[in-house]
Order: C-alpha cells, then sequence, then structure tokens
C-alpha cells in the first residue's frame, strides 16, 4: 500500500512529535516550521516510504494527521 | 480502513483539546472513539460519565454522546444510578487515579463489589495534574511532588489489584504505548456484563514529566520497555480479570419479577 | 398499591407512600437515624412499582446515584439526617447548577455533629438554602403532620419537576417518627416533566426560565456539566457573562415563581398585636398555644410557612400592625435570621434546645410574658 | 383529651403496645390521635416510651404534660418519670419488673404482667396483658377495639397469644 497524501492539520497538531516516534518507516520528522500556537508541527519526510500502517493517526492524540492512500 | 479523521468527524465534538502537547488523554480518546466504532455501538446507547480532573474532560467535552461531567471523586456513584435507572445504557466512566481512587476511592470499591454493569476508564499518570502536579494515591514511594517536596513518605496504591479483588467482573492494565490492546479491552469492558474496569498509564508531560525527568516521548518508551504483560517487565500489564459473574441491575430487576409475581 | 384510604402509619413511611404516589422509581440511600425508615420502605415498596432500590456506601454517593438516575428520565429521591445532610451539600450545589429534579428528604435530628440521633431539632434551616457553596436557590418544605408528610413529599417531587431543581423536604426527629393517621386520598394532582425533544430545544428557555430536560439515551448528545456552562452545556469557566447570566437565571427562576412555590397558614392575623411565627414540629403547639390566648382574650396570631424557602417574604411584609412577633423553634438559630430580617425590632426568639418539643403552655406563657 | 405514657426498658415492646393502643383510638375508634416515642440508639438498652395523646379535636401538644394514665414497664423506667406517676390519674405498673415503689404512692394497678405473660407462652407478651388491663382499669377502650387493633397489627404467627394475653389482663 502506497500512501498518496499524508496531510498534518496545522491548527490541530500540538507538535509532541509522537507521530515520528511511532512511525515503523521514518516517514515522518520534525520541523522547523510552527503553526499559530508557536508548536513546531511534523512534516513529511520522504512520502514514498509510507506503508500505510497508519499507526501515525493511531498514536496521534490530537486527531491532526491523515495519510490518504492511492 | 477506519482513519483518524473518519473518527473525528464520527465521534468527536471538537478539537483542538485542551490537553497539553503530547499528553496521552487524546490517545484515550481516540481509542475510546476507536473501540465504540468497532463494537458498532449506537452513540445513543452510551453515557459517558467523568468526574474531576485533567482526564474527565476527555468524555466532557469531547466525546459525542450523552456526558455528564460531575463533581470530584463521584463519577462512578453517577454511573451507577445512571445505569440502574436505564439499563439499556452503556456507561462508560472516564476517571483519573485521583479521582478514582483517592477522593472516589470508596465509591471505585463499592462499584466492583456490586458489580454494576459499568466500564471504568481509569487515567493513571501517578499525579493530580489538573491542580498543578500534587502527590496522588498512585504515585510512588520517595517520588517528589510540588506536594512532597522532600518525597513521597506514603506508598503507591496497586489500583487493578484492588478493584480485582474487590469482585470487578474484569480487569485490565495497560499504557498508552499498548493502544491495539487498550482499545480491545475498551471492547471488551463495553460487552461485559458486569462491572469493567480497565486502567491506562498514561503520560502527563507537564507535572508527570516533571517527577520523572522524562518527555513524552521518553515516557512512552518506557512504557514500551518496562511494561510488560509477563514477569519481564518492571511493571505489570495486560489482563487480570476476566469472569461472567451476576450483574447489579439485572439483579434489580429479579426483584421486581420476584415481588411483583 | 397503596390503595386510597385510612392509614396509621409514622411520618417517615408517609414520606415513602408520597413519594412512590408521585411516581418517584428510583431511591438511592444511606442508614441514618432518623430517616431508616424512609429508606427501608422504599427498598419494601420501589419494587412493587417495578421501581429500584440500592443502599450506597455513603451519603455522597446516594445523591450522586439519585442526580444521574433521574438523567436517564426517572423521578429519585434520597433521605438523610443532619450528617449525611452536610455530606450531600456538594451535589445539592451540583443538582442547582446542572438543574436537575431531585427529592431530599431530611429528617432533622439536633446537632451539630453527630448530636442526638433520635431526638428532633431545627438546625438545618440555613443550610437547607444556603449549604453548598456558591450562588443558587432551591425549595424547601416543612412539613408538621404525618398526612404532610405525605402530601408535601408528593409536592416536592411536582416541584422538583417544575423547576427543574433540588427540592429538600426539611423534616425532623418529631414528626418523622410521629404515627398519625394518614388519609390517602383517591386523587392526587401529579405534575411530569417536560421533556426537550432535540437538543435544541433543551437548551431555550421561556419566561419560567425553565428550559426543557434532555434525557441521556434520546440521542440529544447532551453536555451536563456541574462547571460554567453555556445554555447549550459547553463549559466555559472563563467567561464573566455565562457566569453571570448563569447563576443569574438559577436564581431568578425561582423568585421569579415565587408566587406559585410560596406557601403559607395564618389565623386571626387581621388583628393580630402579637404574631406566632412557626414551621415544622413547632407550628403545633405554637397554633394550640395561639387558640389558647385568643380564648383568654389576647389578640394573637399564627403564621406558617409550609415553604421556607423561597420564605414568603411578601405576605410577610404585609403584616403591618404587629406589634411583636415570637419564634418559637428547636434552633438556637434556625429560621431567626428571616424572620428578624422580616420583623426588625419586633422579633422575639424562643428557641428550645433539648431535643424536645414545645408544649402549648410553654409557648401561650411566652405570648402572655411578651405582652406585659 | 387523654395523655397516656408507656414506659419501659428498650426491648420490652413499648413502641409496639404503643403503636397498637394509638391504632385502636385512631383506625377502630376514629379519635385524632399522635404517638411519639423516645429511645436511645442502643437496640437493648435504655429508656424507651410510647407516648400517646388522644382527642375528639386537633391535637396540637405532641408533648406529654398531665398525663391520663401511666403504663410503667420497668423499675428504672419508673424511677425517671416519678414526678409524671405522681401527677397521673392511674398507674399501671408489670409488679413483676417494679417493685421498688414508694410507699406515698397509693393507687397503682399491680399487675404481675410478666409472670402471667410467661404462663401464656413467654414474658415477652407482658406488654400485651398490659394492655388489656389498660383497657379494664380505664374503660378508655372496649376490648374488642383493642384486640380489632392486635388483630390488624400483629403477624399471624404471634396473634393467638397476644390474644389471649390481652384478655387475660382485661379479665384480672
Amino acid at each position: 500500500m502506497k500512501a498518496l497524501e499524508i496531510k498534518i492539520d496545522k491548527n490541530l497538531c500540538k507538535g509532541c512529535g509522537i507521530c515520528v516516534d511511532v512511525c515503523p518507516k521514518n516517514t515522518l520528522e520534525s520541523s522547523n516550521e510552527v503553526n499559530e500556537y508557536a508548536l513546531f508541527y511534523p512534516r513529511v519526510r520522504d512520502l514514498d516510504s509510507c506503508i500505510v500502517c497508519r499507526l501515525c493517526e493511531l498514536y496521534c492524540p490530537d486527531f491532526a494527521i491523515e495519510v490518504k492512500e492511492k | 480502513m477506519i482513519t483518524a479523521n473518519y473518527i473525528k468527524n464520527e465521534y468527536i465534538r471538537r478539537m483542538p483539546s485542551a490537553f497539553c502537547p503530547g499528553c496521552g488523554d487524546g490517545q484515550i480518546l481516540n481509542a475510546i472513539a476507536r473501540a465504540i466504532d468497532h463494537l458498532k455501538l449506537p452513540r445513543n446507547e452510551i453515557a459517558a460519565v467523568s468526574g474531576i480532573g485533567c482526564s474527565a474532560w476527555i468524555p466532557s467535552p469531547y466525546l459525542r454522546v450523552d456526558s455528564l461531567h460531575t463533581t470530584h471523586g463521584r463519577p462512578i456513584a453517577f454511573a451507577t444510578g445512571l445505569k440502574v435507572a436505564n439499563p439499556k445504557l452503556k456507561v462508560l466512566v472516564v476517571s483519573g487515579d485521583g479521582d478514582c481512587t483517592g477522593i472516589g476511592g470508596n465509591h471505585l470499591l463499592h462499584a466492583a463489589r456490586s458489580n454494576v454493569g459499568i466500564t471504568v476508564i481509569m487515567v493513571n499518570n501517578g499525579v493530580y495534574a489538573m491542580t498543578g502536579g500534587q502527590v496522588a494515591p498512585t504515585t510512588e514511594h520517595e517520588y517528589k511532588t510540588v506536594t512532597t517536596p522532600y518525597g513521597n513518605p506514603a506508598f503507591a496504591l496497586n489500583v487493578s489489584e484492588v478493584v480485582a479483588a474487590a469482585g470487578a467482573s474484569y480487569v485490565a492494565r495497560w499504557t498508552t504505548w499498548h493502544m491495539n490492546q487498550l482499545i480491545r479491552s475498551i471492547e471488551k469492558g463495553l460487552t461485559k456484563k458486569g462491572f469493567s474496569f480497565i486502567e491506562v498509564i498514561s503520560q502527563c508531560p507537564t507535572y508527570e514529566g516533571r517527577i520523572l525527568n522524562m518527555d513524552h516521548i521518553q515516557m512512552l518508551h518506557w512504557f514500551r520497555d518496562k511494561f510488560k504483560t509477563d514477569e519481564k517487565g518492571v511493571f505489570r500489564i495486560g489482563e487480570f480479570v476476566d469472569i461472567e459473574k451476576p450483574e447489579l441491575t439485572d439483579e434489580l430487576q429479579k426483584i421486581i419479577e420476584k415481588v411483583r409475581k | 398499591m397503596i390503595e386510597p384510604g385510612e392509614y396509621f402509619v409514622e411520618g417517615d413511611l408517609a414520606a415513602a407512600y408520597g413519594a412512590i404516589k408521585a411516581g418517584c422509581k428510583f431511591f438511592a440511600g444511606y442508614p441514618i437515624t432518623p430517616a431508616s425508615e424512609i429508606t427501608q420502605a422504599m427498598a419494601e415498596l420501589l419494587p412493587q412499582v417495578g421501581g429500584k432500590f440500592l443502599q450506597m456506601e455513603d451519603e455522597l454517593a446516594s445523591i450522586s446515584a439519585i442526580i444521574g438516575a433521574s438523567w436517564a428520565g426517572i423521578k429519585s429521591m434520597t433521605a438523610t439526617s443532619g450528617p449525611g445532610f452536610s455530606l450531600m451539600q456538594e451535589n445539592i450545589g451540583y443538582a442547582a447548577m446542572t438543574e436537575t429534579p431531585i427529592v431530599v428528604i431530611d429528617v432533622q435530628r439536633a446537632g451539630p455533629s453527630i448530636g442526638q440521633a433520635t431526638r428532633a431539632a431545627q438546625g438545618d434551616v440555613m443550610q437547607s438554602r444556603f449549604g453548598s457553596h456558591g450562588d443558587y436557590e432551591n425549595i424547601v418544605l416543612s412539613p408538621n403532620s404525618v398526612q404532610e408528610m405525605f402530601e408535601f413529599t408528593v409536592k416536592s417531587f411536582n416541584l422538583a419537576e417544575r423547576y427543574r431543581v433540588p427540592v429538600i423536604l426539611l423534616s425532623d426527629a418529631e414528626i418523622g417518627h410521629m404515627m398519625e393517621r394518614l388519609v390517602v386520598p383517591e386523587s392526587i394532582n401529579i405534575i411530569e416533566r417536560k421533556y426537550a425533544k432535540t437538543f435544541d430545544e433543551a437548551t431555550k428557555y421561556g419566561d419560567d426560565l425553565v428550559p426543557p430536560m434532555g434525557r441521556f439515551g434520546d440521542g440529544l448528545e447532551l453536555m451536563v456539566t456541574g462547571s460554567t456552562h453555556k445554555p447549550d452545556g459547553t463549559r466555559d469557566t472563563g467567561s464573566p457573562e455565562i457566569q453571570s447570566s448563569l447563576v443569574t437565571r438559577l436564581v431568578e427562576k425561582i423568585n421569579k415563581n415565587r408566587k406559585d412555590i410560596e406557601d403559607w397558614e395564618e389565623m386571626f392575623t387581621e388583628d393580630a398585636e402579637i404574631l406566632v411565627i412557626s414551621y415544622g414540629a413547632t407550628s403545633r403547639p405554637a397554633k394550640g398555644a395561639v387558640i389558647k390566648a385568643r380564648e383568654k382574650g389576647i389578640k394573637a396570631g399564627y403564621f406558617r410557612p409550609k415553604v421556607l424557602w423561597p420564605a414568603p417574604e411578601n405576605r410577610m411584609s404585609k403584616l403591618k400592625n404587629i406589634k411583636k412577633v415570637i419564634l418559637p423553634e428547636m434552633s438556637l438559630r434556625g429560621y431567626s435570621m428571616e424572620i428578624e430580617k422580616m420583623f426588625p425590632g419586633k422579633f422575639v426568639h424562643f428557641p428550645k434546645v433539648t431535643g424536645n418539643v414545645h408544649t402549648v403552655s410553654e409557648i401561650l406563657k411566652k405570648i402572655e410574658e411578651e405582652l406585659r | 383529651m387523654i395523655q397516656i405514657r408507656i414506659g419501659g426498658w428498650a426491648g420490652q415492646g413499648v413502641v409496639l403496645a404503643g403503636t397498637i393502643l394509638s391504632q385502636t383510638f385512631s383506625t377502630v375508634l376514629k379519635k385524632n390521635v399522635v404517638m411519639t416515642r423516645s429511645y436511645t440508639a442502643a437496640v437493648r438498652s435504655g429508656v424507651t416510651t410510647s407516648d400517646i395523646i388522644v382527642d375528639d379535636d386537633y391535637i396540637y401538644d405532641l408533648m406529654i404534660t398531665e398525663p391520663n394514665v401511666m403504663i410503667i414497664m420497668y423499675q428504672k423506667t419508673f424511677d425517671r418519670y416519678i414526678d409524671l406517676i405522681k401527677k397521673s390519674d392511674h398507674v399501671i405498673i408489670d409488679s413483676t419488673m417494679v417493685k421498688n415503689i414508694p410507699e406515698e404512692l397509693k393507687n397503682i394497678y399491680k399487675i404481675n404482667a410478666s409472670e402471667i405473660a410467661e404462663k401464656i407462652s413467654n414474658p415477652r407478651i407482658s406488654n400485651m396483658v398490659l394492655l388489656g388491663a389498660y383497657a379494664k382499669i380505664t374503660g378508655h377502650i372496649p376490648i374488642e377495639a383493642l384486640e380489632k387493633s392486635v388483630r390488624m397489627y400483629v403477624s399471624k404467627r404471634f396473634l393467638d397469644e397476644d390474644i389471649k394475653a390481652i384478655y387475660a389482663g382485661y379479665s384480672l
């Protein structure tokens, strides 16, 4: 399975980094970009590496991440 | 495929939540919603009751079901009344460790004893977080908190063991690292006839983190590495009780039938 | 079940009969003298009408459970006495804040603290109104006979359902444990709760300031909270406007409907110069003493609030020709603040705190003394 | 107005006797009746009383002030209420239980109720013997009315012995 897009809702994300931590393929990484609450939200490092395991969705405390399948 | 977005749209009243970044409460909310979805329970058959504390906010206001946000320590007693009044409802209590075992400890024991068919999810972060990091009944010996600045002179309560001894039908303990196991346990709890109790060890990045000198990611790793279902772990997790026994509202109904015959 | 007709029962049992007749289907309680008889009677009676009884682990749990049950849409009650009533204050405030109809019977005993378990007193009058923290108003009724234990329990349920407030039936050990004739009438007026059919309906109220109540399980996805909340139940603890409009309405809800709620009994008040105000058990000898005083040619009057809170202030303020007001009661504080406020400069307190109710001759003697 | 105090020791059936007598006046004879009781928290100790006030009119006084009848079943109760006993028109005692009576007190009806009760079945129904004696001595109630009240209140198991006891007291 391949991901079409990994959407990170900047306004919901609190920048906790749990998604980056639980991702088994290092698809996500921390960024220096901040949202309106001055929190660092993550960014997609390598979309192709995503295996659509959706652990990021399962562990995200804030419903801020969504993996769209191809 | 169940996506977080679907869960959010279907079961979550609103976001963003008031929880601190990295708080396990959001994960537990996610787990509860997924369990309800797996069971295909209609939302109008679920009532969520909570007391006071950060974790009390998991169902109220975020879970999109009838929710009763009550006074400190009392949610289990409120839930008992709700369940007895309408046994068709799946009554879910979400309570913190202070709420559930400190001020509300007596209610917990007696709900387990009477085997009333409610599901209690106790979020255990070992500290009173909402009020600013004071010692809790679940704080380990010698840990420093704002009210035990020289170390906790008392010892932590093993809540699941106590609830098991009190007579609950189902008792399990997981951590926020064990999301899938937690979801399965909540499903089991919600379908269990009698009193079900699920303890969730959760990370409090703000206060517990300060005590343990860890951030929330480190705490999750700690859960992963040290909390095991067998002797390998420093802390024991897993399912401790899973039995069938007569449930309170059924017994009350039997009394009515006996008396009215 | 409880056929119309005549009974010879104690006050506590009459209250249980009243609850059953009012449609009470859930009781949660904890044993305490002198209210245990209500609890025991409900344990026996409720299953007979398809209702449920629970003896809880304490009074905190008892009142919590009945509030929970009330949200599931059934009429619920608990009964206790002083020490338990003190414990219940927390959630009497919660019921006021969340506008939950419940009935709490307090069979007063002598305090403070454990006091005299089997003796009567009237020391909970202020607590019954002000016991929980913060601003709220509730309704408190005071029966003076076994018959009224029955009737006022029914009335308590009616008022609770009508105004969505906790209603307290403030009895005492004298009335609770007294045996007397009870007549259960053929027909009893019962007020049923107004339910909201949609979430939207539950957030709106009319001139009476009482919104229709949602019911758990109806799919309204209600949010009920003891925190400061918007009309839709959304918690908002930061807004000065929301706190202000919420607590003002909780208080105004009672004030605005006072005329409908206030209830009293009076005798010889048109030309009375000396007025005996009394309530509960004490009002029996008080009335007897006033009748005796009239026989002696004394211009005495009798006034008894049946509803203590809200007090019948409009009526009392119209009693202009009174020169003196005597308040006999089984408390050193009791209702005195309220009555003294209504009759400044004329007020004579006549407490008796032995655990026994006043006698007719004691009150008559006091009337004569005060005339001198 | 009739004021009656039944006094004894907890466990002697003081409240039961009071209830049956009150019910005789209220339900059977259609009088206004108030019965109050006084007891301590302990189940098997302490002075217990049932106070009965009967009137054709509404009852205002809830306390016994000038008793017409004192039915006393225990020495300590007798000693405690000696002032009221001196004021009372009739004093009926269980002479098995109350032996120490001041000499100046005349006109005390001494009923060996416990002994009579024991002969019928057991001393615990001495209260019923005293009620029968009360009906005879005061003439306040016909014995048939008392019997009716006993039949209304007492469970089948004890009914026969209780009826026997009230008639035993009545025929003294």
